[in-house]
């Protein structure tokens, strides 16, 4: 590949681009709550935008042609970024991510081709979103103890079970679904993912309310849901080693260890805060300030403490997921502390607002999710673990559910005794 | 909370108990919250009738309490009504039950007491600005006009202004701290329902655009009001106070027996040192809570002369471990404590709303430091 | 027994005491520093009065006759008591108290008729002060894992290891000293008690230095120190049941749940941080005055918290050992936060002194103790498992070490690998 | 702490510590903490001989960095004096040849500076009142006389100026804040040994009666010396961070190991979660304080305009963790800790001295809202 091919691969990209696409209106800003919130209706829109660009050929421009890609190089796909930018291209929200970065990157690794040449081309022309059907009511941060079930039933799979904290499945075709398929071997080896088509018999989705008044998670409820063969994503009793896999595009393949940038100086001295300081009409109190400050100043040292994690990494200086765990552990603590001070500074005045007054809600929202970072996507404790023996080597934890059948397992944390078996 | 309980105190305790299991447990909380006032209109006049609006009066006044120990009675009702997030005015409607017992003058203890004693009429208590100070006075001035009086200013964090026929308003005047009694329809007074973070009460904005008043509208005396207001404010403290303490009884109790019952990788999550650790410290900090605040409602029933630094500690302190122990229930339940089903964050919004209201702890802190004359 | 009796017992001892101890000085108050220090030549002098007191037939007053007490009622003793509280009785330190308080009531019950003749009497008349040698270098939380060897030689018992936090030791006679008698047998049962003689060849005793420069505690070792059969407190092998004795006697009988007086309304805020705070020119900074109430309101907090763990007791309403783990943890995390808090306001004029300026001191020493709560005699992390265990009856701790025999504990911990046997 | 040493870096940091561990390990220090001078006197010539005093001056003024960077390369070498806490006045004599370098005149440059460069005489720097206050001049007053300057007052928190030959003053002056080069022997200077909780550092306090001086004493402009006191503070703000991580960094060391071979319960006690958590808190503190200096360090060397507030944030955030992390280690030894032969005290004392040195956490939090002129 030349430089000159790759110029007029641009050249073509921009003339397509400018006679295909509308511009993106630069006003148009990100949403005032946290989620943009999607409907069935504008997701269909978007879907004409992609199938736009797959028939054009711009869609999974580093995709084997097999699957309906371009085989092109990342080069190629930079260009087109690139060139695209300026342009209203699909934009399928939470899910839209999920399915091009987690599930289908997953499914090029571990699917078979058949799954490959049925599901890809179509996710490529926007005719699938997927998400995760993943943690469970009763199993989050021990995701491999979740107990949805497929029982083999001739050439088919029954499923049942419960799946929750799925993000846009409300809009989307499909789940990428974890289930037990053997419960006689321990945990880890019993498992295996299904495709899930979210408007098969027996599959409800409901939008779950959150404490925040957002609404873009989901629970799925299987009731004897029909699956066959063809719809396993790679191998029966072995999706654990899917899971990995899938973690690792999750967590936005950031165990690379590439180059962070350095982290901007702070731009002023906690804006929010200090405006609700002086709404509150507080910001001379010396007592605010400090409070403030330390809000500011732990601001910083996350941003700091990420750029060192990346050091880490980059230097082979930590096992990438247990150095990972400092900078989520901070957001899990500083988070909620800054969420309270927030209160603490508009102390009664930031209890109540005028209907629709949105500043003079943002201190309550803030503080509703400010658990979030210690809870969602891995708690405080299971960073704590994380850190304790794979960063700084401390003996393990003993372990109950590893080394038995998983049926076992579960009887016998109902039973719970803390006894050990004498020697 | 408190360990000896009387047999008429049971009485009272169990009474209260069942009616609010009955009338409004949480469900209906629920759907409270989502209503346009707030609370229905018999649940006060219901609960009246179990003496809750009374406990503070002397019987002079058509009030009495069970034990004599009118405090300590008041916040056994306050207990359980905020176990389950009792809606309505319970505590500046107690406040004004007080205050009019204690400085009415006749007419407004002929008048205006039996009908919030009977629970017929809401009364509530505007004692802060709309910016959270609960200096006394604040946001409100009142000056004397030729004939009569006129009330100007805003008040802020009025519970359920918006059912009340009158509000008991706390107001500088050139001559010194002032109470009024204003009727809520008085031409002037304009009262603004607001959102909030605690979904379980209402409060709102009482704007006053001048609003004319007599001297008959004087709670106690012109000016002389510094002294009742700062007693009406232990009064509030230390109902709300019991009210977080059930609040936060309940929530721990709920997250304690999740932790039983919830496995994670072969185990209940509560046989985690990491979890049965912090739910010891949880739980040191509900204990001490309740031996704070029985302390604050002795020192009012035995009218101790360092009442107002007891009662200023137990708010500081207990505004703090509440939040942090609603923190800790968070954290205890996980994922399931992020939706709105789940009734944790009802508590979490309680809490943290009854940590600021009669003032926040860093406000009682520095008023420690002012009661001693430092 | 009538009053009348009492009446002229209260006459007799009154005659007594004025006729041969001296009146107490009403001017010293106590030391400066948290321990008064004790020397061997001022304990011969305590020895005298002890004896004179013992003499005269009012030590031991409760005592059997049969080792030298005098089998009379606690009335007695309370009106004793009473009476000799103006005059200059014996005082033996820390050692005294743990001779008199715990030792020789865990004897009382514990050992053999032979050792309680040989011993009490001398312990009566101030021959024996006893101390206890019971936490050691390896085992301070872990008591019962202990590791002084007791082995068997013929009629004899060679003792080896070494013990340490033992109060007053250098100044005292015995120590009763717990050691491990049979290590094939799990922990708690194969403890023995010896009384150790300290000038016994072999035994070595050095003061401890601490941190704050006190140095009241010790340390022993022991090099084979030749013990006899007569020298064994209670059973063979069953020294755990004594040691649950001694503890209760060690916690001064604060099960008993008997009714606290009412803590004393607070005399003053925070007086020595209000006083640090004027020596610092700080003491009308808002955020130094938060500080300072904070830690006021947590004294306050902690004395109301000690009434209530005393009602719970009293009114049955929680395992007396586990609800008096409160008022521990309390202490043990609040004192910690006081003695920051001192520094803190305190700034850089805290950290220096003229030398022998004593309340330029104090803020460096009170932090230097300010973790003592939170260790000393139980870590907050024993107090949050027994609330955890005994209070809220969450699940236990999964336990290795209390159902199989001890040596093999010893082995298995220092190749600890948390695996947990599959079932 | 600084993940990309050049090799020349690394030549520094490794003669560092050979030197430090040849010359001054942690017994020695014991000794010396025992000892009346807190420092033998040989000791700052070596380590000047390993260019430790002549990093922040530029070649033009006989000292030179190894890097380009000289505020990475003196923290390389603090980095390695704070990790077995060494003594001797290494951050105060950088911020007086700093100060030298450029602002001294021609005299001070040729006579002080390459004596405090070579180690052969001790410098220090009294910017703190006695009671610690660090305010810019706080405690010492200049004012003109005649033909001279009269300096009067007290410094606190000086480090070895019982050992110094100068003492460079920040004082405030009719005109403004003004540094003076004051001979320790000058009539009117009085020096007061100190006791203190850091028993590996001596500090002074220095009185001054009258003391009589002229316009060639003073450093920089007389009243002008705002901009330079500032600076000043950030280096030394600067260099004690970085002792402070090489402290925290050996302290969390030793406990971690402790927690691996210690067994209770038949366990590694570091198996048990409640230890196993708070070190994993204490390692976060730890990684968050190294990131947060090594950008308060670049701050400096990249002359940055927001330095003073980078600085400012890494004290405080470092002030804070540092104390937080010597009491977590404490916890982990249990008993043993509190033994005056174990080094966890020596630890805990110098962190909680570093903490307020130069500015303790409060006062650098209030100091960056006045950074951004709020």
């Amino acid at each position: 590949m030349s430089a000159n091919d790759l110029e007029e691969y641009r050249l073509t990209a921009r003339k397509w681009l400018e006679g295909n696409l509308e511009r993106r209106d630069p006003d148009v800003g990100p949403s005032l709550r946290g989620v943009d919130h999607k409907t069935v209706e504008g997701i269909a829109l978007e879907r004409v935008i992609q199938r736009k660009v797959f028939d054009a050929g711009y869609a999974g421009i580093t995709w084997p042609t097999e699957y309906g890609g371009q085989s092109l190089t990342p080069a190629h796909e930079a260009v087109f970024n690139e060139e695209s930018r300026p342009f209203r291209t699909a934009d399928f929200g939470v899910a839209g991510g999920t399915t091009m970065g987690v599930c289908a990157r997953t499914m090029l690794v571990h699917a078979s081709p058949d799954f490959l040449r049925r599901h890809i081309p179509r996710i490529l022309a926007g005719e699938e979103l997927w998400v995760q059907f993943f943690s469970e009511p009763g199993a989050g941060s021990d995701l491999a103890g979740i107990t949805t079930r497929a029982t083999r039933d001739g050439e088919e799979w029954i499923l049942s079970g419960s799946k929750i904290w799925s993000s846009g499945a409300y809009y989307a075709d499909y789940g990428m679904c974890l289930s037990r398929t053997d419960w006689d071997v321990p945990k880890h080896r019993g498992l295996t993912w299904f495709g899930v088509k979210v408007d098969l018999p027996g599959v409800t989705v409901q939008p779950v309310r959150e404490i925040n008044g957002d609404a873009e998670f989901c629970q799925e409820f299987f009731d004897d849901v029909r699956l066959s063969e063809a719809d396993v994503i790679g191998e029966v009793n072995r999706g654990w080693t899917v899971a990995q896999t899938m973690l690792v595009f999750e967590r936005g393949g950031s165990d690379s260890g590439e180059v962070r940038p350095r982290p901007t100086r702070p731009k002023g001295l906690a804006p929010d805060l200090v405006a609700l300081a002086r709404r509150a009409g507080r910001d001379k109190e010396p007592y605010v300030r400090q409070q403030v400050a330390r809000a500011h100043i732990n601001d910083f040292a996350a941003a700091q403490l990420a750029r060192r994690v990346g050091g880490l990494i980059r230097t082979g200086r930590g096992n990438p997921a247990g150095v990972a765990s400092y900078g989520k552990l901070a957001t899990g603590t500083f988070g909620a502390l800054r969420a309270r001070i927030g209160m603490e500074i508009g102390r009664g005045g930031a209890l109540v607002w005028e209907p629709g007054q949105l500043d003079g809600m943002a201190p309550s929202v803030t503080y509703l999710n400010g658990r979030l970072g210690g809870i969602a996507g891995g708690t405080n404790e299971m960073q704590r673990n994380g850190i304790g023996e794979r960063v700084l080597d401390l003996p393990r934890e003993p372990s109950f559910d590893t080394n038995r059948p998983f049926n076992e397992v579960v009887r016998a944390a109902a039973n719970w005794t803390g006894a050990t078996g004498s020697a | 909370m408190d360990l000896d309980l009387s047999d008429d105190q049971q009485l009272l305790r169990d009474t209260s108990a069942r009616f609010i299991e009955d009338r409004c447990p949480l469900p209906h909380v629920r759907e409270l919250a989502a209503s346009a006032d707030g609370v229905d209109p018999t649940y006060g006049r219901q609960a009246a009738d179990l003496g809750w609006y009374s406990l503070l009066v002397d019987e002079e006044h058509g009030g009495g309490s069970v034990s004599g120990k009118s405090f300590a009675d008041a916040a056994i009702v306050a207990l359980e009504r905020g176990r389950y997030l009792q809606p309505g005015a319970f505590v500046p409607g107690n406040v004004v039950a007080w205050a009019l017992a204690h400085y009415g003058n006749d007419e407004q203890q002929a008048k205006v007491l039996p009908a919030v004693i009977a629970g017929e009429r809401v009364a509530t208590w505007a004692a802060a600005d709309s910016s959270g100070s609960w200096e006394p006075g604040a946001g409100a001035t009142v000056e004397p006009t030729g004939s009569g009086l006129r009330l100007a200013g805003a008040k802020g964090l009025v519970q359920d202004a918006h059912l009340a026929e009158w509000l008991l308003v706390t107001a500088a005047s050139p001559t010194g701290l002032t109470q009024l009694l204003v009727p809520a329809g008085a031409p002037g007074v304009e009262i603004v329902r607001l959102d909030g973070l605690d979904i379980t009460r209402r409060f709102c904005t009482v704007r006053f655009s001048g609003v004319e008043l007599t001297p008959a509208d004087v709670v106690g005396e012109l000016g002389g009001a510094a002294a009742g207001i700062d007693r009406e404010m232990q009064v509030a403290a230390v109902l709300t106070l019991a009210e977080s303490i059930g609040a936060m009884d309940q929530d721990f109790t709920v997250a304690l027996d999740y932790a039983k019952v919830r496995t994670a990788f072969g185990r209940p999550i509560g046989s985690f040192q990491a979890m049965k650790h912090m739910l010891a410290d949880t739980s040191l900090l509900l204990e001490s809570s309740k031996a704070i605040v029985t302390a604050a409602i002795e020192a009012l029933d035995e009218e101790a002369e360092n009442a107002a630094e007891v009662v200023s500690m137990a708010k500081a302190y207990v505004g703090d471990s509440a939040i942090e122990l609603a923190q800790n229930c968070f954290q205890t339940f996980g994922g399931i404590g992020f939706t709105w089903e789940h009734d944790q964050h009802l508590y979490l919004r309680r809490l943290t709303a009854d940590s600021s209201l009669y003032g926040e702890p860093a406000w009682h802190r520095e008023r420690i430091w002012q009661l001693y004359g430092l």
